[in-house]
């Protein structure tokens, strides 16, 4: 094309002296190459999960327990432990590693499919119990690995697999808002809602976790962090669209914002 | 001439880019732009750095396929635009 | 005066999990299960381990799946409809090659196919030992710990209404409070940030230098294993008369104590019949048992369900002597499992007619 | 155990339960019979014997029937937890002993407390015991020690468990809220000791 | 005893005119005796939701869904036609049933055991849902079948077979209060809390039990009514206290009164 | 130019479910059932039927439960996992006496004990059949709501991910939106004051003027009624080239539709082969695999799994001929069932060595 | 002489009877007292009418073993209470 | 449907299988290859005969693999959804094709796109017929429509479908959202039937 030129070279590192400040694979993530699809939301959010564990100089005591989900590909590819769960059943099994483990760092991430739909009792039982470990909620309305049918959280009005005519409150009944439906039960310590559909989302989301992660340590009780996480699969829309789907459907019902602080 | 400050910059593994456009929106200086036509071997196309990059990485935060590699200089440095920057 | 003491079959079964190591425990109420949910919660804090009030069944099993990857010892249970809820994750926590000691406090005989096929999906058993009375029992809870870590699988074992809540005298091992020495292969964090961070999962480990796993390998070493069982495990078996025996009767668990009870009665009064009771129900003692019926005239089953122990049996024997059935499915008002038929007469009875 | 040894043909039994000896107790809930059932099997465990109990409760209904199986022995016991007959009774009530008529067999031991029990026993069949229990125990200021009282007698005249036993396994029976009552039980299985002198 | 002659007779119907107000068996129940613990509340409880059926002229309209618990006794004990449930499981029963039959009215009868533990998502997606049936919850902070032992509607402090010491957050977790929790829900449209104490609460707790069946009628959706009753025999207390212990240790935790109104 | 049309084994299955009469569904999405779940949702609307999206299988076989008490006919399903929490309220629908039809659209073969034994708690059976491809999958659904309704019992109809995916031209029966009749066992309020009403209920009716209910009698009634099923219950099979084979190559399901073309090819090339597939799985068809096995050197077995049918084979044939198992587990990356043994060379090739 | 009015009265099936005493404090004229000693066949003491009942069947409806049968006068007595009682 | 007739031992089915006719097809993500195996299938059932279809998916990935085998013929399918085997293949790329390359009978039929296809082909086992199919679609204004033009000729060449069956299977095939496309479809078969003339 005729401005090719305008371009800088971006196939090598600079020969001018610099600081390398973000490499390609993050810290305590194996191996970069993953197959999710294009646009996902899931690996930023389990990006800022990780290099979160690293600044906080977690990773030698870390335990994260996987849910049931597109998420679980990253599940053999983190360099720190991991157990791999049912779908749904992630906070019980997290609960007895904790109880044997209590100075340990236990984590789990689960979906909206696998903690609101099949795991609704676990993670509630859990935060009733006030049980010390973090959650970490990654919501993209919908089943994606199943191929983007409705779940709980699927938003009033929107398009699915299993609501084409867009989610009906008669025939689908209502969506639970589940940080809101936690926050209220007295074992939760810290709750917090965010997303990962631009640039500030994403650095916020890392500020949420990083406390929900402080106040375990602190020994504070039960944390969760919910992070809307774009599905442009699932949700049948361009990847370029994802961003402004998650802002449109999503976050208004899905509120973004601190709901609970120890 | 025309000259920028360029604070940072960044390194491309243009093959691992499945073209989701997420850095485009996401870079604060919008110094990134997707090829048009060029495509990688999966058939994607990828992102391309005009001067200005701030270091800031918010691509790499965002890239769902961790495509960036980021930069910032020891010292900054003055890039030409526009006309000025052909050889 | 001796050291041992009286100890109700739930309390006695407790007493000799935490003795054996038991570390953590978790369950959730159902009658026959109930009291030994509760002994474990009032003696396992004196060991320095944790006994979890979970909020359900599917909870409790989750509980110990996490508890077991920390490589201590851990057990839960239930009875009937709360075992059926824990098969999804029985099954799975077998493929995640973790060990687990499953108390099932069964309501009569009809889950012997369940424990001993696996009720869960897939292609998985459990190491299954059925004692007939509370010495047994204590015997086998020490057992199915040791199979347990040995094996890196879960072991059940499977009791009733009548082990549970009979008392006998017994000695248990004392309770020593010491930690025990935790397995290599379990999780404590320690290996993140190595490059190379342990995985614990139903799936596998993951594939050198590869995001994700390779699930044909996995399933095939999970086979493997399962054979290795099959072959390596020595099934316990308890016989009696069969060398001259017409009759060879065969019943397990507290049945098969009642069962054994009347061949002794029968022996008395000049009948030639003889017992087999396998006590590990799988692997099953096909050879025992085939061993035992050679010789005599005919196989007889009883078993307080319609049938199902009666398969194994067959299997053992394929042909070589007839095999009939003569137990039944006994149960009184009270559902626990307690059978108005589950008396010696009733059962001698049964046995002769199969003798005549 | 040679029970759990791996396969192999054990060694027949013959007559290894014949030693057994079996006790069934039946009254009204409120009588202590689970409580006498527990002292007397606690008693002989601690005499260092064989014991094996099964006791039955109907309910949480006062009045309701209430029994309980005992079996002593000096080798492993054979008998399972639910037993046809019995060698000796111990019959507190008459309310709900029927079932248990037919079970006591011949030769065997009966102690039936006279205070309460009204109804024929067969008494050519076995040896009759008769103790005012209840009248005895009121008499100590507790007409619930009756039981306490019938235990003191059955130990001594079946002679399965010593009073030593007796006293040590009441000690281990009665629940910790309740200890006040050691004394008084401990005086009542005195008193049926001595009355089966 | 001396003033014997104080006593009116109270064997037979008396002799002068009157209207015969309260038979014995209440109606809809099949026959009066039962094997509950004296003092029980759960007999009350029961015999007001059947009263109000009947008031309301539902009884050949009504499917009852039964959970396990001791209430069970009265599956098999009433005269509208009953489903029996499984442990946790009743209200997607009921699911099933009133929407094969949306003219039906469909009642679950359930325990905090029941409800709460076993079957707390079960009643929580109903109730997102707005699922049109109407859920009693019988809460006496036990499973009283098995003998006592803690739930989660347990209080902190209460004494259990599973909570000798008392009720400890750290070591058992937090109650969680179900009704506070439903309200929270869209799909909600009627939610009350009462007890069956004293005679002033019995007649709310039938009054609240009307409500939640007219707003089902009423098509307006997922009705939940929880009945604090007493259970002498799982709390280790004398029948004679049982009314002061609701008072003094459920109630002030689990608050009556309507939470919710369509 | 024909109406028949060209469907995916899922599609088809669920025209044939609804054409049979289903007017309930529920499920909850899991790879290979989820697009039986899908076409359930597109058609039963039309139908004046209704299909929930349960929020988890343990609430779709709930609801199912529920549906089914009002006299329409209603199914579930799902996959592994799924099926395995589903165990306690399939082992306890049985005991309630109701019918519903479960799709079980499994991975692999590892799941025959399960759906045979029941993975449940207790002493029950499924009816269960298991088509080989799509046309065969349209008529067991029919019949699979046929004996359903006949027998109120669950009735299984066993599938994998070959038969979800495979498209075959087939006609299915045109759907009626006729609400069909309701027996009158069902629930509909109606009896409610009558001093009768009606209950449903796994632990039977009540009692004639008496609080509570008869365990005891009612599990025998349950008992009496799986026997009668397995004696009433005509097993279907497939058989080929029994009459003059040295083998006789046992299989079922999609697994049975390759060994069975396996040996056509084997016999085209002149080899003795022939082939048993058992489509109802239980009752077994023992009689007619006695029948087939009957005069040939050996039984061969062939399963994507350890084996399992294996056993029902060897208690069909007690001896009679020698059985050998030459499956095994097979799997692919995807974990879907999908195993890159089961093709028609390599299984020729167990087979021929079987021959040898 | 002293007389009280008494709207309603009650029959007590007191064999049904558990003893529980919640129909004691129910009673809002408080006319409802156990026994003190005598018991029905399966050992529980039983509540006895005093003058006054109201039959506002407060008692009826906390019973959880259904004791009470409950009747409203159609014309209220007057009843004597205390030493004019006595026949 | 005989096969579910109660237990009896069926008629041998000597060669039943001997009429099915397999067709493979290989291509890559985007081409349009599953597109083509629909409408061929569709065609063929629209003509009345048996027909089976089981395709393979390489992922959401644009230009990953992607398979596909249709079997058809006049009785009953025999033929499992995994075939060995195949009498015919449809190659419109190059780069995953060599597993296919061992899998084509002798005697088979074989149609390349010559456009795009790089590689060898064993041209004494099989008949090969070239289709430049990419270019004729590009001609026709869209590149995509080359697997209709495929299509269009292995109707024709393998005498399997008549043009009428593949319009009408493509009908069938083309999703609401794509109806647009239906005339542009029909031209390419079409073309397609006119070039095996
Ligand atoms: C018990 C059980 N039911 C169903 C499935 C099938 N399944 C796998 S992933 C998934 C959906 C996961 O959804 P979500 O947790 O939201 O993750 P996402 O794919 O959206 O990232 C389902 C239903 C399963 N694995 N286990
Ligand atoms: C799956 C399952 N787990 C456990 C049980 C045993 N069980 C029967 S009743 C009961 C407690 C019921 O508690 P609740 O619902 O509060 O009723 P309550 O007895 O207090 O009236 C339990 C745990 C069961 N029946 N099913
Ligand atoms: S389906 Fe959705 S959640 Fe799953 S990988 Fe694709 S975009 Fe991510
Ligand atoms: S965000 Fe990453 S994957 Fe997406 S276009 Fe930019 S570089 Fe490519
Ligand atoms: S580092 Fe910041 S400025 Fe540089 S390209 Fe990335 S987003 Fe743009
Ligand atoms: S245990 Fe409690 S709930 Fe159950 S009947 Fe007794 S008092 Fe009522
Ligand atoms: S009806 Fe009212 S006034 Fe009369 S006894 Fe009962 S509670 Fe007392
Ligand atoms: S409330 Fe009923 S059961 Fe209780 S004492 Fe009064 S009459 Fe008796
Ligand atoms: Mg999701
Ligand atoms: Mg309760």
């Amino acid at each position: 094309m005729s401005n090719e030129w305008i371009y800088l070279s971006t196939h090598a590192p600079p020969q001018e002296p610099a600081a390398l400040v973000d490499d390609f694979t993050p810290s305590l993530i194996t191996q970069a190459n993953h197959h999710l699809c294009p646009g996902c939301g899931e690996p930023i959010a389990i990006r800022a999960a990780m290099e979160a564990i690293e600044e906080l100089e977690l990773a030698e005591r870390t335990i994260t327990v996987f849910g049931i989900g597109c998420y679980t590909a990253f599940a053999h590819n983190l360099d720190v432990e991991v157990v791999q769960a049912l779908h749904g059943r992630a906070p019980s099994v997290a609960t007895g590693i904790k109880r044997m483990l209590p100075d340990g760092f236990v984590l789990t991430v689960q979906g909206d499919g696998d903690m609101v739909n099949e795991g609704l009792q676990e993670v509630l039982h859990a935060a009733a119990r006030g049980e010390n470990i973090t959650c970490l909620l990654l919501n993209n309305g919908v089943f994606g690995e199943t191929g983007g049918q409705m779940t709980t959280t699927t938003t009033l009005g929107q398009r699915t697999k299993t609501s084409i005519e867009g989610r009906d409150p008669h025939q689908h009944g209502h969506p639970i808002l589940l940080s809101d439906l936690a926050a209220t039960l007295d074992g939760a310590a810290y709750v917090a809602r965010c997303a990962v559909n631009n640039a500030g989302n994403v650095a916020r989301t890392k500020r949420y976790i990083t406390r929900a992660y402080e106040s375990q340590m602190a020994g504070a009780g039960f944390s969760l962090v919910e992070i809307l996480t774009m599905c442009p699969t699932g949700w049948f829309v361009d990847t370029l669209e994802g961003p402004d789907y998650l802002q449109d459907t999503l976050a208004p019902v899905h509120g973004i914002g601190e709901l609970k602080t120890p | 001439m025309n000259t920028t400050t360029v604070r940072g910059t960044v390194v491309i593994d243009t093959e691992a880019c499945k073209g989701c456009d997420l850095c485009i929106d996401a870079c604060p200086p919008q110094v990134l732009e997707m090829t048009t036509h060029e495509v990688n071997t999966r058939g994607y196309r990828y992102p391309r750095l005009l001067a200005g990059c701030t270091g800031c990485q918010a691509c790499a935060q965002i890239c769902p396929d961790f495509v960036f590699q980021v930069y910032k200089y020891d010292t900054p440095l003055e890039l030409p635009v526009g006309e000025d920057a052909r050889q | 005066m001796s050291d041992r003491a009286l100890l109700e079959g739930s309390e006695a079964m407790a007493r000799a999990a935490v003795a054996a190591g038991c570390r953590f425990f978790a369950g959730y109420p159902m009658t026959p299960f109930t009291e030994l949910l509760e002994h474990m919660a009032a003696l396992l804090p004196e060991a320095r381990g944790v006994c979890m009030n979970a909020e359900s069944e599917l909870e409790a099993v989750g509980m110990a799946w996490g508890a077991a990857t920390t490589g201590h010892l851990a057990a839960t249970g239930s009875t009937g409809q709360g075992l059926s809820l824990m098969q999804e994750s029985l099954s799975e926590i077998t493929n995640a090659r973790l060990p687990l000691v499953v108390f099932n406090m069964a309501r009569g005989q009809g889950d012997y196919f369940q424990a001993t096929r696996g009720g869960g999906h897939g292609d998985y058993r459990h190491i299954v030992l059925a004692p007939m009375d509370v010495p047994e029992a204590v015997e086998l809870t020490r057992l199915a710990f040791e199979l347990a870590g040995q094996w890196r699988t879960p072991v059940m074992v499977l009791g009733d209404y009548y082990l549970a809540h009979t008392y006998q005298a017994v000695s248990v091992p004392a309770i020593d409070g010491a930690a025990p020495e935790v397995p290599d292969w379990a999780l404590n964090g320690s290996s993140g940030g190595s490059g190379a961070a342990r995985i614990i999962s139903p799936l596998g480990g993951g594939v050198e230098g590869e995001e994700g796993f390779d699930l044909g390998a996995h399933y095939a070493e999970c086979a493997a294993h399962i054979e290795a069982m099959a072959a390596g495990v020595e099934p316990l078996v308890d016989t009696g008369f069969c060398d001259d025996a017409e009759l060879v009767v065969a019943a397990y668990g507290s049945v098969g104590k009642f069962v054994r009870y009347a061949c002794l009665g029968l022996r008395d009064a000049g009948h030639r019949v003889g017992y087999v009771r396998p006590i590990t129900l799988w692997p099953f003692p096909s050879e025992a048992v085939l061993n035992a019926a050679t010789g005599s005239a005919k196989v007889a089953v009883y078993e307080q369900n319609m049938g199902q122990m009666v398969d194994d049996v067959r299997l053992a024997t394929l042909g070589a002597v007839p095999v009939e059935f003569i137990g039944r499915p006994s149960w009184d008002h009270s559902g626990f499992g307690i059978g108005p038929d589950i008396n010696v007469p009733d059962i001698s009875q049964r046995i002769l007619e199969a003798l005549s | 155990m040679s029970r759990v040894e791996p396969a192999n043909p054990a060694q027949p039994m013959s007559t290894s339960a014949a030693g057994e000896r079996e006790l069934m107790l039946s009254g009204i809930g409120g009588q202590g019979v689970q409580l006498a059932a527990q002292v007397i099997a606690q008693g002989a465990t601690a005499d260092g014997k064989e014991v094996l109990v099964f006791g039955s409760y109907g309910g949480m209904m006062r009045g309701g029937n209430t029994d309980s199986t005992v079996v002593i022995s000096n080798q492993p016991i054979e008998a399972p937890p639910v037993l046809a007959t019995t060698w000796s009774a111990i019959l507190m009530h008459h309310q709900y002993w029927t079932p248990l008529r037919e079970r006591i067999r011949d030769g065997g031991l009966v102690l039936v407390n006279t205070s309460v029990f009204e109804d024929e026993l067969d008494r050519d069949r076995y040896q009759v015991v008769e103790v005012p229990a209840t009248d005895v125990a009121t008499d100590l200021g507790n007409p619930l020690l009756g039981a306490m009282v019938m235990a003191g007698v059955y130990g001594r005249t079946s002679g399965l468990v010593s009073l030593e036993g007796l006293v040590e396994g009441m000690r281990r029976s009665v629940p910790p809220y309740r200890s006040q009552l050691i004394e008084a039980n401990e005086g009542a299985l005195a008193a049926g000791w001595e009355m089966a002198a």
